[in-house]
């Protein structure tokens, strides 16, 4: 299969909506486009499945790799192992979901719908991107339609969001480009693969993981360098909200893992306790700061600096169950927060307000929604059954797996946010949705076919993930599998 | 002429190129800055003209150098008498000081 | 030995329910969605009745012994190679007696709200949580696995979740709902840690398995266990506190017992079958699955005994001054599932001295029918009077004969009389404490009295004391609403007949118990004296219940305000937790490190406001800082920087 | 031999032949500049082309005049720049009453360039720069009744006036010490004694002079802002570029012994330049003035990539530089026609501009955005490629301060783009007309900043002219 078609698609969709005429084409444009990138997703992950069970062990299938600056090393080189596909499927799942959320979007609508397929564009070829200077071009890629995105349809503060959020994912990627120049220099390639083989020394290493770690890290919203994601979250229109929450803040853990730890394993057993620590930080300190949040918005936005936490923690145990957990924490906590954004975006439009205090007895006069909203809260406090349950697990199982004594404390602390996020979670839902209904809200309608096939394509893969979590880690075991190779296990079981 | 080492000549086109930018950092009059400029023009000549003669004689480098030099500070010349008159026409001054509408 | 895999069909039919009812049900469905809900539980009851007779009776003894057996297993989640989730499908005797315990009571609680539930709009909705709760706690019962077990532990909560919040437009609903749910996930908390402990130096999550490596003393898993220490206590206690803290939370014990009475906010059946009968005696029953481990660590089983024996103790305590009949209800549940933990805890592994351990089950099986029959009772009296409170209860008997018996006949079986089911239990557990420790019989006999008295306490302040003064539109109810109370007025009255020791116990060979006439005659005669009492106080009106408490003065008031416990929670949520933690968090996000990122801004503004000056418009300034730099970069290069 | 004379100065003789033309045509009775302007980017246009064609490599005048492949692509780039400026001046420069002086100045400078480009000899060198700068500093007082017009045109003639002085003693000395001033032999005299150093630094404040890199940037601002809109393009453009080229070329060749300063040197000044540059940047309101800074910004990334001393810096020097003719012009175009139509100069006049102009909006926009080096926009290309050829020497401090530069850099132009598209705006710019010429110059633009980056096969060619340092 040509994967290039994953960055083709979206674009040609894009481009092709600059020549719809009025929100009905050009929404119509986007979802067909969307769909057929969905498709193809799901394709791929059939074509990867049966390459793999044929007897393919290749750590990365579908490679295509043209020179690009063939001077300076650079290379068109994609190709895909399991985690990128886990990856691609959410992030499929999650524009489909976007667009339909979007549907009426009447304000400036060609430019918002081009803006949002640009930045699909961007998280697909950063998933499939094995050459470093790629996936750093996709990176950047997805940046701009954000600030453009939140900027014009966001709303409350939504220029300072707007520039704040832009200005420190530029600030996260020129770390990552100071770490990737130093990998480049010490190796004279920027083909992942190739680099993985070579050994980089120790010294080098150490001064260029912190670089490319924590620029990432900056994505996937690092303590303390999350301020972006409660601002941006809550400025941002409902579809930017699922597309930030849901792949966005996805680049920065792919990119620790895929780039930081695969291609630095030593520097990432040296610097394991500062991860960590920022970690399980970001973890409890996420977890209550969201307690003391009134918006909806920032409740969510918060939750998921304490969710990504679970990403960052997961890698940084450096244990093969631990990074397979970071993993579905990802997919996991792509879909969920991106429902509850749906959700939240839904209850909005017909409210007019995101205050918990404002709201109440939702699920007597929007039954889905509200169903919705309990779904993606359930699951957010790690409910067995749905994605987020299976994740958080892992994470904590492969924790626990790494014997030093302080990385266990960690691991308990990590433990303990769930009891939080269950208050939380719980304060809103029951604000929110249950107790009396207001007077003014009595008459409002539920969702909309649109609104409902989003929030059924996001709970599907919620669901899938949590009662098959089988399928999802066979997916995902060799590329887990190739990049322990590459940290070694740190477990010495007797 | 034999009898004047090059150092003395240096000194005196030193001098020159540094009353020159003495000038032009503190007259207000840009008529007088460019006058100051022609110094240091002048005092580049000198060390030009000396240089081939001291040290180089046997080509004319230096020489033609200093020609272009002269030939190069009348047409700047020219162009800059050209702007200050027009300066003067739309700020009725040819003080430096007085156009600096333009800052920060 | 015959296949059992067809097990996982009695948890698969309420899943099945709640997926239709769940998706359809409110549009489609509503009017036989209670049919379709209880007619697919009749046919999990069936299979575990079939099932049990086939285990019990044909083929589950091999040698003598009662076999565990796996019947199905399928590999859910993979963590490492000798580490996964399975999902299983365990036959054992606790497992078998569970199954159908849960899927009887179960039945009867969706019969009972096919009446109780009628008219309400969301009936399909309530349906389909009860069976997602049924499937949910057939799935624990019948994990294998101890991970499957927390996972179907947490659906628990959360069906018990919905269900207690099913009013959700009553405030006290929507809080009661969120404490059930928050303390048992504090407690789950633990659960999970113990299990990563316990998963960890067992390396594995079967529970056949790590019962096998932590039980024999020589195997490499045990020593590394029992042979590391953190704090000073070995890290197999810790492990098994940890996992007995999650059932006590789950089980309400003390001090993890706050959410049971605010779960009575919830549709009265629903408490009879989760807050009485299946649910909260999780706990109980996650103990006695790893009785084997438990009962390799002296410490821990004293942990038990004890929270359980004053858990026992302090609810009765509490029960004997409450009101709300749902409420004395609950403390009352919450004091026998006291016994059930405090017996497990007394008990060892094998032969006679693992007496307790079939007394806990025994009583755990009797309770359940008993407690749900009291509660579907109170059930029945709540849909007539419309209200909790004792007080505006009084004379029912009239109005509710069939209900009248019925409760009777639960008070008599939970106090213990002969020869209802209560008694048999209880006297096992009691004469299992006796023969281990004096005290905590003391106190398990005091318990027994004050059972009694409060329950007759309850019962006669309903259906006796006053006369009814006012008239009642309609009667008991519906027929659905009257079948069940007496079948399970049957059961409690008989069932503590049956031979429960040949079946349960802890090492799966039968046992035979006697009753002892001179060892019952004193807790009988005890009981016996606080029903009289209870008579002599609630029987009629009279002011001596209330010379009584004044005269117990404080001691009353903070029996009543249920030893304040909830305000002591409160206290630390509400005035260390929120205020100290997670405001002071919010506030050094917003202002500090928000504050550092817009302090590095304004601090680039004010740089280059503070630099502007240098393009000062002069172009004298312009060529001198020409020349200065020049000079500077000369100086800098000549001899600085070489 | 003759015929040596004829193609290897083609590009020289095509400029002249133009500039023949037009005095013949101002010399000659008044035609409209309606039907004038079309033929004059007819020519310019030609003048291009002769570019692409009967390119020989070879030296003339002793030494003095040298050409090769690499020089001719340079001006290749200079020519595009000066068509698209051309072209982008039709709505200014249709009403103006001395459209022919116009082009004759920026032509002689333009002529200049090339002279200096070619230059193999030290004379040749300062005979070029000086032809490109006095015209240029007469165009800049185009706007004869304008104050700021004047005062910019005498700043910049004073202050070219002193660095050139500067520049000539420092080539005085250098010429001293060596006895020569040819390109070829200059390398075998130089050395790291003193006053090599010194009239080394004083040859470079003359390029700094031109490039507006720091401390010799002050006039920069000052004078952007004043000039007609063109010749500010043309300064920021052209002039910078030809510049640059040259720099690169005398530091690659001439000064290979002083290798070591002039690393030390590019270090120290990148860091400043670019950090002057953004801080004055994002302070500014004019939008001229704010692209005068945000330019030096970028001369201090181009040092880094020039710092490097290989053939990829001077590849990704020479690459970021046509990249920056699209970006930069396109930026320009769209001011300068607002500025000829609306007569609209700050950041706050621009505000809502997206409701009443979207082409022009987006043009501005993706200009930009290849400004700040945001994919997929060439700029990103152009910009990365400079800091990778830069990161060689393994001053990855100066990398890690560049890209933290490219966020305050990022701030500034999104504040712009932030104005165009989201703040509200009470008397927005009404709807604008674009006449056809500077429409097409903006789509021209437009290609290149999409297409530059993603076509490797420029930066390859690039890459192929640069060998044989």
């Amino acid at each position: 299969m040509n994967l290039s078609l994953l960055i083709i698609i979206p674009l040609l969709t894009a481009l092709l909506v600059l020549f719809g005429r009025g929100l009905k084409q050009v929404r119509v444009i986007s979802l067909a486009g969307a769909l057929l990138q969905l498709g193809i997703s799901v394709w791929l992950l059939l074509l990867y499945w049966q390459t793999r069970t044929s007897g393919n062990n290749e750590a990365m299938l579908f490679v295509q790799n043209h020179a690009w600056f063939a001077e300076l090393g650079i290379h068109y080189h994609i190709g895909v192992d399991g985690i990128s596909i886990a990856m691609i499927l959410l992030t499929a799942s999650v524009v489909v979901a976007g667009i339909l959320v979007s549907w009426n979007e009447t304000n400036m609508s060609k430019e918002f719908f081009f803006l949002l397929l640009l930045l699909s564009m961007g998280a697909y070829g950063f998933f499939i991107s094995l050459d470093l200077f790629t996936l750093f071009f996709f990176l950047e890629v997805a940046v701009i339609p954000k600030f453009l995105l939140i900027g014009v349809w966001g709303s409350g503060k939504k220029e300072y969001s707007a520039m704040k959020l832009a200005l420190m994912l530029m600030a996260g990627s020129a770390l990552v480009f100071v770490g990737m120049m130093g990998v480049y220099q010490q190796t004279h390639s920027f083909d992942i693969m190739a680099i993985a083989k070579m050994h980089i020394p120790l010294e080098v290493q150490k001064i260029f993981f912190p670089f490319a770690f924590l620029g990432f890290g900056i994505f996937a919203a690092l303590f303390p360098f999350h301020t972006w994601v409660p601002d941006g979250h809550a400025s941002a229109p409902t579809a930017a909200s699922m597309f930030l929450a849901g792949i966005s803040m996805k680049l920065g853990g792919y990119g620790c893992l895929r780039v930081a730890t695969f291609l630095m394993p030593d520097a990432a057993h040296a610097y394991s306790w500062i991860i960590i620590l920022l970690a399980t930080i970001a973890i409890i300190y996420g977890a209550f700061a969201t307690m003391m949040q009134t918006d909806l918005k920032y409740i969510n936005a918060y939750s998921s600096v304490s969710h990504c936490g679970f990403v960052i923690l997961g890698i940084g145990m450096l244990t093969e169950t631990s990074i397979n957990g970071a993993v579905l924490q990802m997919v996991s906590h792509g879909l969920m927060t991106a429902l509850f954004f749906a959700a939240i975006g839904m209850i909005y439009t017909r409210t007019h307000t995101r205050m918990v205090a404002q709201l109440g007895g939702l699920l007597k006069v929007m039954p889905f929604i509200s169903t919705v909203f309990v779904i993606a809260g359930l699951c957010s406090l790690g409910l067995p059954g749905f994605s987020g349950f299976v994740a958080e697990m892992t994470v904590f199982m492969g924790s626990w797996q790494n014997p030093n004594g302080w990385y266990r404390l960690a691991t308990i602390l990590a433990c303990a946010s769930i009891v939080v996020t269950a208050v939380y979670i719980l304060r809103a839902a029951g604000k929110t949705i249950m107790g009396p209904t207001g007077e003014t809200h009595q008459q409002l309608s539920d969702a909309s076919w649109n609104e409902k096939l989003a929030a059924g394509i996001l709970i599907v893969g919620i669901v899938l993930m949590g009662v098959a979590p089988f399928l999802i880690n066979q997916l995902i075991g060799t590329g887990v599998g190739t990049i322990m190779q590459q940290v070694g296990n740190v477990i010495t079981q007797k | 002429m034999q009898g004047i080492p090059l150092t003395h000549i240096l000194f005196v086109s030193t001098a020159l190129f540094l009353i020159g930018m003495y000038g032009l950092f503190t007259r207000r009059n840009l008529i007088t800055m460019l006058m100051s400029i022609e110094l240091m023009l002048n005092s580049v000549n000198i060390n030009f003209v000396a240089f081939n003669k001291y040290l180089y004689p046997d080509k004319l480098d230096g020489i033609f150098f200093s020609i272009f030099i002269i030939t190069i500070a009348a047409a700047e010349a020219a162009v800059a008498i050209a702007i200050i008159i027009n300066l003067y026409r739309t700020h009725t001054s040819i003080d430096v000081e007085d156009a600096t509408e333009m800052k920060y | 030995m015959s296949n059992y895999s067809y097990l996982y069909w009695i948890p698969l039919l309420p899943l099945a329910t709640f997926l239709v009812l769940g998706m359809f049900g409110r549009k489609y469905l509503s009017p036989i969605s209670g049919m379709l809900g209880t007619l697919s539980l009749a046919g999990s009851t069936l299979i575990s009745l079939f099932a049990a007779n086939q285990y019990f009776f044909v083929d589950g003894k091999m040698n003598g012994v009662y076999q565990k057996i796996t019947a199905f297993r399928f590999t859910w989640l993979t963590f490492s190679p000798n580490v996964s989730i399975d999902m299983s499908v365990i036959v054992d005797p606790i497992s078998v007696m569970m199954l159908v315990v849960v899927t009887f009571v179960s039945l009867m609680v969706h019969v009972f709200s096919l009446g109780y539930m009628k008219g309400e709009k969301r009936f399909a909705t309530y349906y389909a949580f009860l069976s997602l709760f049924t499937f949910s706690m057939l799935g624990l019962v019948l994990a294998g696995n101890i991970f499957q077990i927390y996972i179907f532990w947490e659906l628990v909560g959360v069906s018990s979740f919905l269900l207690i919040g099913f009013y959700f437009e009553k405030p006290s609903a929507v809080a009661a709902s969120k404490k059930a749910f928050i303390v048992t996930r504090f407690a789950d908390l633990g659960f999970l840690i113990g299990i990563l402990i316990l998963a960890f130096y067992g390396k594995t999550l079967d529970i056949g398995v790590l019962v096998e490596r932590l039980t024999s003393v020589q195997s490499p898993e045990y020593l590394g266990i029992a042979g590391a220490g953190f704090l000073g206590i070995s890290v197999l206690s810790w492990g098994l506190s940890l996992v007995f803290i999650g059932g006590a939370g789950k089980s309400a014990m003390f001090p993890l017992h706050i959410w049971l009475p605010d779960a009575m906010e919830g549709p009265t059946p629903v408490s009879a079958l989760i807050h009485a009968a299946t649910m909260v005696v999780a706990g109980v029953y996650l103990v006695a699955r790893l009785f084997p481990i438990f009962s390799m660590d002296v410490s821990v089983m004293h942990l038990i005994t004890y929270v359980g024996v004053f858990s026992a103790l302090f609810a009765a305590i509490i029960a004997c001054t409450q009101t709300d009949i749902k409420r004395v209800l609950a403390y009352s549940t919450m004091s026998q599932i006291g016994y059930m933990m405090f017996a497990l805890g007394i008990s060892h592994q094998t032969g006679e001295s693992g007496l307790g351990y079939m007394a806990s089950m025994f009583h755990l099986f009797t309770h359940a029918f008993f407690k749900s029959l009291l509660f579907l009772g109170a059930g029945a009296v709540i849909h007539l009077v419309h209200s909790n409170d004792m007080k505006d209860m009084g004379g029912l008997r009239k109005w509710m004969p069939i209900t009248h018996m019925a409760f009777l006949v639960g008070c008599l079986a939970i106090s213990g009389i002969p020869p209802f089911a209560g008694f048999f239990s209880k006297e096992e557990i009691l004469t299992a404490a006796f023969h281990n420790s004096p005290f905590v019989y003391g106190i398990a006999l005091f318990t027994a009295g004050l059972t009694a008295f409060y329950m007759f306490r309850l019962y006669f302040s309903i259906f006796w004391k006053k006369e009814a003064s006012h008239a009642y539109t309609h009667g008991e109810g519906t027929l659905t609403m009257k079948i069940p109370l007496v079948i399970l007025t049957i059961l409690a009255a008989g069932a503590g007949l049956l031979p429960f020791s040949r079946w349960v116990t802890a090492d799966g060979i039968s046992m035979e118990t006697h009753t002892d006439l001179l060892f019952s005659a004193i807790p009988v005669s005890f009981t016996a004296l606080a029903i009289l009492l209870a008579m002599y106080w609630y029987k009629n009106e009279n002011d001596k219940p209330a010379r009584f408490a004044s005269m117990a003065g404080g001691w009353y008031r903070a029996a009543h305000r249920k030893f304040y416990v909830d305000e002591i929670y409160l206290f630390v949520t509400g005035k260390i937790l929120f205020p100290l933690v997670g405001r002071p968090i919010a506030w050094f996000d917003k202002n500090i490190v928000d504050g550092c990122m817009n302090l590095l801004a304004t601090l680039t503004a004010r740089f280059s406001s503070l630099i502007k000056r240098w393009q000062s418009g002069s172009v004298q300034n312009y060529a001198l800082y020409f020349f200065g730099g020049i000079a500077a970069l000369a100086v800098l290069f000549i001899y600085l920087w070489k | 031999m003759a015929m040596d004379y004829l193609i290897l100065l083609k590009q020289e003789w095509m400029i002249a032949l133009i500039l023949f033309v037009l005095l013949f045509i101002k010399l000659g009775k008044d035609i409209p500049n309606a039907t004038l302007l079309p033929w004059i980017n007819g020519l310019l246009c030609l003048n291009l082309l002769s570019g692409f064609f009967f390119n020989q490599e070879g030296m003339l005048f002793g030494e003095m005049f040298q050409t090769n492949a690499r020089l001719v692509m340079e001006k290749n780039i200079l020519n595009l720049a000066l068509l698209l400026i051309s072209m982008q001046a039709y709505d200014w420069l249709l009403a103006h009453k001395h459209l022919i002086e116009f082009y004759l100045l920026l032509l002689t400078a333009i002529l200049g360039m090339f002279f200096m480009l070619s230059s193999g000899n030290l004379l040749m060198f300062y005979l070029g720069l000086e032809m490109s700068t006095i015209p240029v500093a007469a165009a800049v007082n185009f706007d004869l009744t304008r104050k700021q017009s004047s005062e910019a045109a005498m700043k910049m003639i004073i202050s070219s006036a002193f660095s050139s002085c500067l520049l000539l003693l420092g080539i005085s000395l250098v010429y001293g010490m060596s006895g020569t001033l040819l390109f070829s032999e200059l390398p075998r005299h130089l050395s790291s004694a003193p006053l090599y150093i010194l009239s080394f630094l004083l040859l470079f404040s003359g390029f700094g002079f031109k490039i507006s890199a720091v401390p010799f940037h002050l006039w920069t601002a000052d004078v952007y802002e004043g000039a007609p809109v063109s010749v500010t393009a043309f300064l920021s453009v052209v002039s910078k570029a030809s510049v640059l080229f040259v720099l690169v070329s005398v530091l690659y060749t001439v000064f290979k012994p002083l290798a070591d300063t002039w690393y030390n040197l590019l270090y120290l000044l990148s860091m400043v330049t670019i950090l002057t540059g953004n801080l004055f940047a994002i302070r500014q309101n004019n939008l001229k003035r704010f692209l005068a800074f945000s330019s030096i910004a970028q001369v201090g990334f181009i040092l880094i990539g020039v710092s490097a001393g290989t053939q990829a810096g001077m590849t990704s020097v020479i690459y970021f530089l046509l990249i920056y003719v699209f970006s930069n012009l396109a930026a320009f175009g769209v001011v300068s026609i607002i500025g000829a139509v609306a007569d609209k100069h700050t950041i706050e006049d621009y505000r809502a501009l997206y409701k009443s102009n979207p082409f022009l909006t987006w043009v501005l926009t993706i200009a930009l955005f290849s400004l700040a080096g945001v994919p997929p926009t060439a700029g990103f290309f152009g910009k990365y490629f400079l800091l990778m050829a830069g990161s060689a020497k393994g001053n990855y401090g100066l990398i890690l301060f560049a890209s933290l530069n490219l966020v305050i850099s990022f701030y500034y132009y999104l504040r712009i783009v932030k104005a165009m598209f989201m703040d509200p705006n009470e008397k927005p710019i009404d709807h604008i007309q674009v006449s056809w010429l500077p429409k097409l110059a903006l789509i021209i633009c437009l290609a290149g900043i999409l297409a530059a980056g993603l076509a490797n096969q420029l930066y390859t060619y690039i890459f192929s002219l640069c060998s044989g340092l």
